[in-house]
């Protein structure tokens, strides 16, 4: 049996910490190979690593056989071998075209040849179905699109070797299915895929062999038929992991949070969020279910006053907070896992510590009238990331640092903390593995059982479903139904997301 | 005196005073559309006049009235190599940009003055022997309205501006290499995915400003100071740097800020001779080039968003 | 200051009367005021075998305002025999320290202090700006003519007031254009300005606006390259500017700040240093007048300039020295 | 904790090699360095006059310093501090002018001017950065100059009859001080230094010990999560252009009722906000680290004024010198690379 590509105990140091340890991946021709490991495993880095971003210390590398030495992605290329990477690689200012051109631009007479460009991403989306307006701009361009766009980069350069770096976690369920479609095509026009991915369903579902890496060593390989996700969770974790996630029934109380024929236009003034209405009640999870761009990310920010709402009532515990100043709004008893931990999450320039009282800075006992109390502050920083688990070599280590993950763990156990009546958790796992996704489940189920509310935002299907008492299918910036997670099905949930009428009529009789 | 014989007194000089600035300008636009802030502009027209004249002084006798352009040549040269230092620090040495460029303006003034006391041994240097001179356009000069304002009482510099300008719009936006150097100052990382040298392509921008930046300060101390001393340049560079942030870091946004810059600049100077503007307090006419540049900024060209990267470093496999 | 506690390098005992001055902002190569007294100690340090430095004549610059008192006390401490302040802007300097160093003589140039130990040296550029206006009023074809000036205060005023009395004076009919730039020190400002000026139809341009001036004769040259007999002229100021562009420059009105400066120097060695005097150099002292190239004046401006510079000297003509008295100058 | 010694042997090392670099130029050029260096540091130290100048002249260096740093610290770079320096120099004269107070109210009323008016100047390009989003190094750059050309204009108009000097400020309202003078052999050292101490304590405490401090710096590392964390974005904004240009106005004073004691028309800039700068840099945006750089920086201008009667080195050479320093600051990446490298080590 031939293999297209064989990296054999690559060994990747990084200043502190050895990244890959000699990990040795096989991957046989027109295969999809997945890769599977925790947050900081070491997945990307070795993808990275026969990429050419970066040198191993040791071990080699072969392509169909031959040993080669890739010294940077130029390299890769040349050798067939692509990679979407887990942050996309995108000019946010370019067109499709010109960012799947870049590098190798057709030109003539010293002039780009943009006809000739066009032509050829036409026809290359055509071959694999991966269907992109050309001119568009990336920034207005879904991510689901923009996946694709990175996709026929690597196709541009003739990848026969494709890398696709957790491409799941930033899409849809539409998307998702989109896109195993799209990778069944590559494989039928004789490509190899390296996939990474947290989520073993989609490995159980797409791939043909499985390489299990944990805290940078090489567990080994296994042939998906011959496996189960409960073996491959404790492969990558190193103990059993449980999944269905226990929780005993809620039992809501009053109502927390009761949104009124909500408006709320986004920024290119399209009422994204049109006449919405929705209560959460104290003691419970309310999901709420639908495509990404159906106004979940308004709804938020307009609930806790980042985002103007045109009309309606927003009111928490009775009391009508519809723009308020942010701050009032957090005040009076909302917690908010946002759902950009970069962007929203963290002041990455700030130590972990100090990011632990972004919310509660100006209070005592972290400040004193305008003067801050440091001895405080990293009190609470070092309890926080106790009790949430976070890796972090001291509280004084810059968030930037900080793995996705484990900064994901800090925002949590910031907003848990201050233990407000609703608590909005906008994609908290997303990125994650299924250690730190169990024990953000926990974390929100534990909430509810303290009786508070819980609002939560997912487009993971089974994670909405797993984790709600109610759930809430938004279309269109509507609840167009609220259904039982114990009496429906994944499809019925997919047909309602996508606004069909036979949605609708569930949606109904869910409302009876 | 009517309003045709004020533009053809203010027209002329503000394309006059705009050419150093647009030089200039396009310099930083190569600069920041690479990734890297170049706050020294000031400092690279200082070294470009200092070279330019010096060059003149010491070679008229050898070119004659070719001595100029050549003198041009030289600023340039001068240019490129002094903004190395730049290139150095704040690629290589990963520097911050905004200090290695505020450092390159002090050593500039600093090495220059210097020099010319060593070489002269007094402050500033004699005036050129050959400077650029007005010329009218034969042909064009008769166009009527045309004619006496844009091809009369000019500077070949000036045209020669305005038409590098566009050269350099049509590199940036229409080769493969400014596709590059774009992508380079947006986000280094996926260049670096697709096999461009970003660190490469990051000298190239800022050599490429060095050039143009002695290149501006060249064509102001030929055609406008005539020698080079403390005071020859004086936050020309810094006024480059205005015009190329209000042209939004594109090459014809940056020539026309600095056609504009030339407009207000003349204006508070001839103004108190002309009809309308006599009245006027002089001091208005003085600040009026930058109220104006402010006010338009806040009134219609609102925010300036600069290219993504432009003074971050980039360090493979940094998030 | 005493030596020995200053800096010990070249020490011993000096005879020599040794002299020193600070320019101020402009430097010594400012082909003005700064230049000329400069070369004025140059001349004294040379009549007297003097070397140039510690011992003997020297000069410090001032790169900003705050320098002044730095280097005027520099020097005195120096044991500097005679320390000059050179321009308006060290009055304040000069008054201060000279108050604080009582055993060291001063001398400022255009500005007065009225301490024992400073001898005030001062001009009357109005009478110099007089002649030139003559010249201007006679050459002038289009009855127009132009002033810059550099930062408008008294001193230049006097530049101004002389130069359109002695325009009147010749030519009734005639207009002065005039335009303060508001420095010194903008060559492209004088370029911008004199372009105007002459397009608004003047074809004489006096400046006293020191290197925003040259900028003016800069651009009055480039007018005659490109059209060597078109009639516009540049008027110089402070020293012979016709180095500058001989075919430009009709003529410069010349003060020589230079004679002055070694005039008191040589009073100060001999002896009878005028402190606490005001010294003015006007036409008599040959302080100021027009300058030695004539080649651009006809033989007839020359004469006029000859008749008034006699009335001036009989002071059968009061040469106005500010816009004031210009107003009742008949 | 390494880090902190790594930032305090960089600084020092960029400073040896800066003056190593001169020494170099000064035999390239011909010149003995040992009689260079002597001279330029006599002239800084050597006699009480020459410090009592040092002192003087790193005063208003101190505050302009703690103006660009306070600005930088939360992500604004004001290049404006030229410009709001003139503007306090003219307000501290104004009043010192205007009333006729007794010290205890007057002096600091005239301190209070000039900071006024300094963060006057620094709060429009911040309002226009909060409200227009415009650029706020084009707008410091532009009112940079209008304050030049203002302030000649006030001068010449408003506190005087076409004089390009204003009278003298009374006593009542100066820093300068007979006594201190006196005590340095007639230098022009005055109370100032004191002024520039406590500000750049000010700037230290504001910024690490309040919130208020702590939202600024949240703001300029990230605005989208100090909006979210309640923070109102814009206020902010404006307030640390405000405080920046209020050290700024401070300097002025400095000037205006030290130095100087008077304000006069000015054709060009004074400096002092350029080399703010430099100092800001030097000393690392850091309260202690710039009182060190100013102390260098106005050492070395003061000194410079000494070479060229001594030894004939020209002044500019300090310049280059400087300008040297600040590149081997910015350029310390290497160094600091390789120690933090080594203490990375252990973690995790
Ligand atoms: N650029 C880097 N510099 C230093 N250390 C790094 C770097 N990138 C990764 N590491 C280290 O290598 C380990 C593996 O990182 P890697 O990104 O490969 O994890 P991963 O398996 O991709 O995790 P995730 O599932 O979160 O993507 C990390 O835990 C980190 O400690
Ligand atoms: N540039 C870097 N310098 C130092 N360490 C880094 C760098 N980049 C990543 N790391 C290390 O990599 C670890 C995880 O790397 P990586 O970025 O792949 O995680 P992630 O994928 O962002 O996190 P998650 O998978 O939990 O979302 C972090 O703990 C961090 O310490
Ligand atoms: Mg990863
Ligand atoms: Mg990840």
């Amino acid at each position: 049996m031939d293999y297209v590509i064989e990296m054999l105990n690559i060994r990747k140091e990084f200043p502190g910490i050895v990244a890959n340890d000699n990990i040795t991946l096989q991957v046989k021709k027109g295969e999809i190979h997945a890769l599977l490991g925790e947050n900081g495993a070491g997945k990307s880095t070795l993808m990275n690593v026969l990429f050419g971003l970066y040198q191993p210390e040791q071990g080699e590398i072969r392509v169909n056989g031959n040993r080669v030495n890739i010294t940077d992605p130029n390299v890769a290329n040349k050798l067939g071998i692509g990679m979407v990477h887990q942050h996309f690689m995108l000019v946010d200012k370019f067109s499709v075209t010109e960012n799947i051109i870049l590098g190798s631009e057709p030109s003539k007479a010293g002039q780009i040849n943009m006809k000739e460009a066009i032509m050829g991403v036409r026809q290359l989306s055509e071959q694999y179905g991966l269907s992109v307006d050309p001119n568009a701009k990336i920034s207005d361009i879904s991510v689901g699109m923009q996946q694709r766009v990175e996709i026929l980069k690597t196709l541009y350069r003739g990848a026969e070797i494709l890398i696709f770096d957790e491409p799941t976690a930033v899409l849809t369920p539409q998307e998702i299915k989109e896109l195993i479609a799209i990778m069944k095509t590559l494989i039928k026009e004789g490509k190899s895929i390296i996939l990474i991915t947290h989520k073993l369903k989609e490995i159980m579902d797409v791939c043909d062999r499985v390489t299990v890496i944990r805290k940078g060593v090489g567990i080994g390989t296994v042939n998906v038929p011959e496996t189960n996700p409960n073996e491959l969770a404790s492969l990558m974790v190193g103990r059993d992991v449980v999944f269905k996630t226990v929780k005993k029934d809620a039992n809501p109380k009053e109502t927390v949070l009761d949104i009124q024929d909500l408006v709320v236009k986004d920024s290119r003034g399209v009422a994204s969020v049109n006449g919405l209405s929705l209560n959460v009640k104290a003691g419970e999870i309310v999901g709420i279910a639908g495509v990404d761009g159906n106004g979940q990310s308004e709804l938020i920010e307009a609930i806790t006053g980042l985002k103007k709402s045109e009309s309606g009532k927003v009111s928490l515990n009775g009391k009508e907070i519809q723009n308020m100043s942010p701050r009032k709004i957090t005040r009076s008893g909302i917690g908010h896992i946002p759902q950009d931990r970069h962007k929203h999450g963290l002041v990455l320039d700030f130590p972990i510590g100090e990011n632990m009282v972004l919310q509660t800075y100006n209070q005592q006992p972290y400040s004193k009238n305008g003067i801050l109390n440091y001895k405080n502050i990293y009190e609470k920083a070092r309890t926080l990331i106790k009790d949430f688990d976070v890796r972090t070599p001291s509280e004084y280590t810059l968030a930037r640092a900080l793995s996705g993950g484990n900064q994901q763990k800090a925002i949590i156990g910031r907003e848990v903390d201050r233990d407000p009546d609703l608590l909005i958790a906008a994609q908290p796992t997303r990125g994650l593995d299924v250690g730190a996704i169990e024990f953000v489940h926990k974390r929100l189920i534990e909430q509810r059982d303290r009786g508070k509310g819980v609002l939560l935002v997912s487009f993971e299907l089974d994670e909405v479903m797993n984790v709600s008492d109610r759930i809430a299918v938004i279309y269109e910036g509507k609840i167009v139904a609220i259904v039982n997670p114990k009496e429906t099905t994944e499809q019925e949930l997919g047909l309602l997301m996508a606004g069909s009428t036979a949605g609708k009529k569930a949606g109904e009789e869910a409302n009876v | 005196m009517d309003f045709f014989q004020v533009l053809q007194i203010i027209i002329p000089s503000m394309i006059f005073l705009a050419a150093p600035l647009i030089f200039t300008a396009l310099g930083g636009v190569y600069s920041e559309r690479s990734g890297v802030v170049n706050i020294g502009l000031e400092g690279l027209m200082v070294i470009g006049a200092f070279s330019s004249v010096v060059f003149n002084l010491t070679f008229a006798d050898t070119f004659g009235a070719l001595t100029p352009w050549l003198s041009l040549l030289v600023a340039i040269a001068a240019g490129v190599i002094f903004s190395i230092l730049h290139a150095v620090a704040s690629i290589t040495f990963k520097a911050d940009h905004t200090v290695s460029g505020v450092a390159l303006n002090f050593l500039a003034v600093g090495l220059s003055l210097f020099l010319v006391k060593i070489m002269y041994d007094k402050g500033e240097t004699d005036r050129v022997a050959e400077g650029f001179h007005k010329v009218d356009i034969p042909l064009l000069k008769d166009i009527p309205v045309i004619g006496p304002l844009f091809f009369t009482d000019a500077y070949y510099t000036s045209y020669v501006a305005i038409a590098v300008a566009v050269l350099a719009w049509y590199v940036l936006f229409n080769t493969p290499f400014g596709l590059r150097l774009r992508s380079v100052g947006e986000h280094p990382m996926a260049a670096d995915t697709m096999g461009i040298n970003v660190t490469k392509m990051r000298y190239i921008g800022v050599l490429i400003s060095g050039g143009f930046g002695g290149f501006g300060g060249a064509v102001f101390a030929l055609t406008v100071t005539g020698y080079f001393g403390h005071t020859t340049i004086s936050g020309q560079g810094f006024m480059a740097l205005a015009a190329m942030i209000f042209g939004k870091w594109h090459p014809i946004g940056a020539l026309g800020a600095a056609l504009f810059f030339g407009f207000a600049q003349s204006l508070s100077i001839v103004g108190s001779g002309l009809p309308f503007f006599k009245e006027i307090p002089n001091v208005y006419l003085l600040i009026a080039p930058y109220v104006l540049t402010i006010l338009a900024l806040t009134g219609f060209i609102g925010r300036a968003d600069a290219p993504k990267a432009s003074g971050l470093h980039y360090e493979k496999g940094k998030r | 200051g005493k030596k020995e506690e200053s800096n010990g390098s070249v020490g011993g005992k000096k005879e020599a009367f040794t002299v020193g001055m600070v320019t101020d902002v402009g430097g010594v190569e400012d082909k003005s005021f700064n230049q000329s007294a400069w070369e004025g100690l140059t001349a004294f340090g040379k009549d007297n075998g003097l070397k140039q430095g510690k011992n003997g004549y020297h000069y410090l610059q001032s790169k900003q305002d705050s320098d002044y008192i730095t280097n005027l006390n520099t020097l005195a401490r120096q044991d500097f025999d005679l320390v000059y302040g050179i321009g308006f802007l060290m009055k304040d300097a000069v008054t201060k320290v000279s108050e604080q160093r009582k055993d060291t003589k001063f001398a400022i140039v255009d500005e007065v202090v009225e301490n024992s130990n400073v001898a005030s040296i001062t001009f009357k550029e109005h009478e110099g700006s007089f002649l030139v206006g003559v010249v201007a009023g006679l050459t002038t074809k289009s009855n127009k003519v132009g002033f810059i000036g550099g930062v408008q205060m008294p001193l230049i005023e006097k530049f101004e007031a002389g130069f359109k009395a002695g325009v009147m004076s010749v030519n009734p009919k005639a207009e002065v254009l005039q335009k303060y730039t508001g420095n010194f020190d903008k060559p492209a400002d004088g370029r911008a300005t004199a372009d105007s000026m002459i397009k608004s139809g003047a074809d004489v341009i006096f400046h006293a606006a020191g290197g925003t001036g040259e900028g003016m004769i800069e651009e009055v040259n480039s007018v005659k390259q490109k059209d060597p007999n078109k009639a516009v002229w540049a008027i110089g100021v402070d020293k012979d500017q016709a180095y500058l562009a001989p075919e430009a420059v009709l003529t410069s009105m010349v003060k020589r700040v230079d004679l002055a400066v070694a005039d008191v120097a040589k009073k100060a060695k001999e002896g009878n240093f005028p402190g606490g005097e005001k010294i003015e150099y006007g036409l008599d002292q040959s302080g100021v007048g027009i300058a030695e190239t004539k080649d651009n004046l006809s033989d007839d401006v020359l004469k006029a300039v000859e008749e008034w510079t006699a009335k001036i000297k009989s002071g059968e003509v009061k040469v106005p020295s500010t816009p004031a008295e210009l107003k009742n100058f008949k | 904790m390494s880090k902190r010694l790594i930032n305090i042997i960089v600084p020092i090392i960029a400073v040896i090699l800066g003056l190593l670099a001169g020494a170099i130029i000064m035999m390239i050029t011909g010149y003995n360095p040992v009689d260079g260096f002597s001279a330029l540091f006599y002239g800084m130290f050597g006699e009480v006059f020459y410090a009592g100048e040092t002192i003087r002249q790193l005063t208003p260096y101190i505050l302009s310093g703690l103006a660009v740093a306070f600005a930088f610290r939360t992500g604004l770079f004001n290049i404006g501090v030229e410009g709001q320096v003139l503007v306090g120099w003219l307000a501290s004269v104004w009043v010192g002018l205007a009333f006729d107070l007794p010290k205890i109210i007057h002096l600091p009323l005239a301190i209070l001017a000039a900071v006024a008016a300094g963060a006057m100047w620094g709060f429009i390009p911040g309002f226009l950065k909060a409200r227009f989003k415009v650029h706020e190094v084009i707008v410091t750059i532009m009112m940079n100059y209008i304050a030049l050309h203002v302030v000649n204009h006030i001068i010449r108009t408003v506190l005087t009859k076409g004089a390009e000097r204003t009278p003298d400020v009374p006593q009542s309202a100066l820093l300068k001080s007979p006594m201190l003078e006196l005590m340095s052999d007639y230098s022009r050292l005055h109370w100032g230094i004191l002024i520039a101490l406590f500000g750049a304590f000010l700037m230290w405490f504001i910024l690490e010990k309040t919130t208020r401090g702590y939202e600024l710096r949240s703001v300029g590392f990230n605005h989208h999560a100090s909006e979210y964390a309640g923070m109102n974005v814009n206020r902010n904004i404006i307030l640390s252009m405000v405080i920046s240009g209020a050290f700024a106005g401070a300097a002025g004073a400095m000037e205006g009722l030290g130095t100087f004691g008077y304000a006069s028309i000015k054709g060009g800039f004074t400096g002092i906000g350029f080399d703010g700068i430099a100092v800001a840099l030097l000393g690392g945006n850091t309260a202690v680290g710039i009182i060190l750089a100013a102390i260098l920086f106005g050492g070395l201008k003061v000194g410079a004024l000494n070479m060229p009667l001594e030894t004939g080195i020209p002044t500019e050479l300090v310049d280059i010198i400087i300008a040297l320093i600040i590149f081997f600051i910015a350029s310390s990446y290497i160094i600091r690379w390789a120690l933090t490298r080594n203490s990375k080590k252990g973690v995790k």
